[in-house]
């Protein structure tokens, strides 16, 4: 059911973590839904120096979160919002199209994130 | 990497002997049981043979057995053929019973009888899964048809007091319908000392093959069936019968009874090894369900902190097969009626797996289990967004 | 004593590569398709790659076969599924069209739905058993839901014009089953090419495993379920699927499939030489049911003077298994409505065998039944009150 990528992601995931001083911090889903992930952002110069998460949730929930900080951590703000779910999904070799809802909600904590990052800076 | 099964209220591997017993079936002995000639007759000799054993099994008559296609049927069979019996006796027709926590084989009938307009009601159960008998008996009306209640849960192992429920049911006319199919080759399961009218069993549940079940049917239920075609089975499951497949769920039954005094006790001790290691091993675990009245099989544990889903994966990639839910409705993620019918917080039900011995697990399974539970466990908690700091 | 089978319009023998295919899914691969760990992915693959070989050997594709436990629950499903799914549109949802030589499960199917309001017409057939097309057109309604008339008859074996009757539903926009039980593996089957909307297939009959049939679904026809469980197979039919009987059902019609160019063939050729042989060999026989659109391995036939049952006793002491009218209704000595239908008098009905070939009937084998016949026949008649002087 899940591809040989998104197990590999899953057993053994990247940038698991916080960071304690973070630039940006962006959470989605509640307990009520059984998932919620938190991404955390370090920016330098527009850049992603360091992107990391925590995930209560699912097989998908755990391998696109860390799909997602290892497709945006390096690039440009700029660029790292336009990573797509698309773009997610089919670096996990794909998703079973009934768990496909789940799948955006890395993502959206990465927006909500630089969102944060971006309040701070006008504050 | 040798594989761990411990989902055996999912399904189980059909045992050797039974897989013998059914092979002369396929190809030698292949007739239909409709026929006349001597192929024919040895197809019902099949028949009659593991009708027998069925019976003997289960403390019935050969004639109060019906076989059916599986554990979905018998449940439909059972209440959907008394309700059609009676739809013309209005006074006695309206109303059903059961509980919140039934198999959807049970509980998607009621909702089905719902549209049409029927009523049900769906009697509690408290914190360890028990039925709420006060409430049952209360519920009772005069057009009150039958009453479904599960022998034992198949998500969470209570064993329900099937004895009071058919009491209550006798003394008020009612019939009793019970779903044995998680109960049947764990506990005891007589119908006369159960007091039941109706009973369902699925072969594949007890080490039979897939595709054959039971509902036994004691003498004087009226029922009518809710398949049409020949008139197999008493008229009540016509199609030509599964004799491959009957014959296997009759060895499947003969040794399930015969070996009653002794897995189930071997699966009890791994059980309760089993639940003692785990809460010594990791904090934040709840047993759900009764904690003496439950399965000798069932081990069912909430995690908090752990989503269930990613913790049997993890568990799979070390080749151990486990449950969350009931396999039924792992595909969709959607909440379990019975826990939260137990009135389990949603942190608890999100982190809920289902460990289900069989008679071949072993203590060093268990061991291995123990070990990569609390390995998983750790790494999904490390990496939980709602984990404890 | 070595035995002769011809009654492969009953049941068959299970292959032995049908056979083969199925073993791993008893005791090694024996999952349960909704568990997500490795045991049930196994199960998953099993179960699409049977459903993949079912789609390919109809020209169907692979979401539009449902899994059902046999020929009647087939048939149960399609017409009360459609029905069902109209209930609330009562203008189209009253009137069911079949003909008057269906099997006993839509028969019985569309009496209890008469019972219950619904209106159905029978539609009759002609003296070989051909529906009357006419007959057919003139009897769609504006609330007619679904015409449902078999491609090939159990008994005679007349093969009926479904892509006519196909070309009227579409007109009339009415739902199109035929129950392809008898014909699958005999004569070519392909959904699109007879334009059907639904089409029931039985395992047993066609060297596959009992307890398993296909409901094939053409893409937007909808049904609702009439068992009712968890959501296996789109919804329509619940209960844990029977992985070893489908992996078998879908081995058994790739292999009819492959071999459509040769099994029919020389069935065809025995059945014209038996007929041809009997013909000659005995006095006031006859052929029921069509001369050529006929199935290849159906052989009907009436001896006056002479009682069906007794004559299949006398072939089955010299290991000869055949059947009377359909092995259904062999039990009860109900006179078989199909020959009624056809308008034969009853002198012959009582007198009426069926000899249904299989693929591994032989040339000597028939040599034996030609001269057993032509023995238990004149023995029958000699002992007969009402045969001619
Ligand atoms: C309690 C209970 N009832 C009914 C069923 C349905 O049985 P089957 O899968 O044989 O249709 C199951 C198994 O899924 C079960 O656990
Ligand atoms: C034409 C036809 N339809 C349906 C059936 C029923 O199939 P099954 O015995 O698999 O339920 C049969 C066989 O008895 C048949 O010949
Ligand atoms: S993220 Fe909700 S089920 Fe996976
Ligand atoms: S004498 Fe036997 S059926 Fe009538």
């Amino acid at each position: 059911m899940y591809s040989r990528k998104v197990i590999e992601e899953f057993t053994d995931p990247k940038n698991v973590g916080v960071i304690e001083d973070a630039d940006g911090v962006g959470e989605t889903g509640s307990t009520v839904d059984g998932d919620i992930i938190t991404i955390y952002i370090k920016v330098k110069d527009e850049v992603l120096e360091d992107v990391r998460f925590k995930t209560f949730g699912c097989v998908v929930a755990i391998s696109t979160s860390t799909m997602v900080t290892q497709l945006a951590k390096g690039k440009k703000i700029d660029e790292a919002l336009k990573i797509t779910n698309k773009d997610v999904i089919d670096a996990l070799g794909g998703l079973p199209e009934d768990k496909r809802r789940c799948s955006g909600f890395a993502l959206a904590a990465l927006h909500k994130a630089i969102e944060d990052y971006k309040e701070r800076g006008t504050a | 990497m040798k594989r761990i099964y411990m989902d055996h209220s999912a399904t189980t591997e059909v045992d050797p002997l039974v897989l013998d017993s059914m092979l002369p079936y396929f190809t030698e002995k292949f007739g239909n049981a409709s026929s006349l000639h001597s192929f024919g007759q040895e197809a019902i000799e099949a028949l009659s043979a593991a009708r027998q054993q069925v019976a003997d099994s289960i403390g019935a008559k050969a004639n109060e057995i019906i076989f059916t296609s599986g554990g979905t049927e018998s449940d439909n069979l059972a209440i959907r053929g008394v309700l059609a019996k009676k739809k013309n006796d209005t006074s006695r027709s309206q109303h059903i019973i059961t509980s919140m926590i039934e198999h959807p084989a049970v509980l998607s009938t009621c909702s089905f009888l719902e549209s049409i307009g029927y009523e049900v009601t769906y009697v509690p159960v408290d914190s360890e899964g028990v039925l709420d008998l006060d409430k049952l008996e209360r519920s009772v009306r005069d057009d009150t048809s039958i009453i479904s209640i599960m022998h034992a849960n198949n998500e969470i192992g209570t064993i329900q007091p099937v004895k009071d429920i058919a009491r209550i049911a006798r003394d008020k006319d009612v019939y009793f319908h019970t779903d044995a199919v998680q109960s049947f080759g764990k506990i005891p399961v007589d119908v006369n000392e159960m007091g039941v009218d109706m009973l369902s069993i699925s072969s594949h549940k007890i080490h039979g093959p897939k595709g054959a079940g039971v509902l036994y049917v004691r003498e004087g239920t009226e029922l009518e069936p809710f398949i049409f075609g020949g008139g197999h089975e008493q008229g009540l499951r016509p199609g030509t019968e599964n004799i491959p497949g009957i014959v296997g769920l009759g060895k499947a039954m003969s040794l399930a009874k015969e070996r009653l005094g002794h897995d189930p006790e071997h699966m009890l001790r791994l059980r309760d090894s089993l639940i003692d290691r785990i809460f010594d091993s990791l904090d934040d675990v709840r047993l759900n369900g009764h904690p003496t009245q439950r399965l000798p099989n069932n081990v069912n544990l909430s995690f908090r902190y752990v989503e269930g889903e990613s913790l049997l994966m993890l568990l799979d990639v070390k080749g151990i097969a486990i449950s969350t839910a009931s396999a039924c409705s792992s595909i969709s993620k959607k909440e379990s009626h019975v826990l939260s019918s137990i009135g389990l917080n949603a942190d608890y039900i999100h982190g809920t797996i289902r460990i289900s011995l069989g008679k071949d697990n072993t203590i060093e399974e268990t061991d291995h289990v123990v070990q990569s539970l609390q390995e998983s466990v750790g790494k999904l908690r490390e990496m939980s967004a709602i984990s404890k700091s």
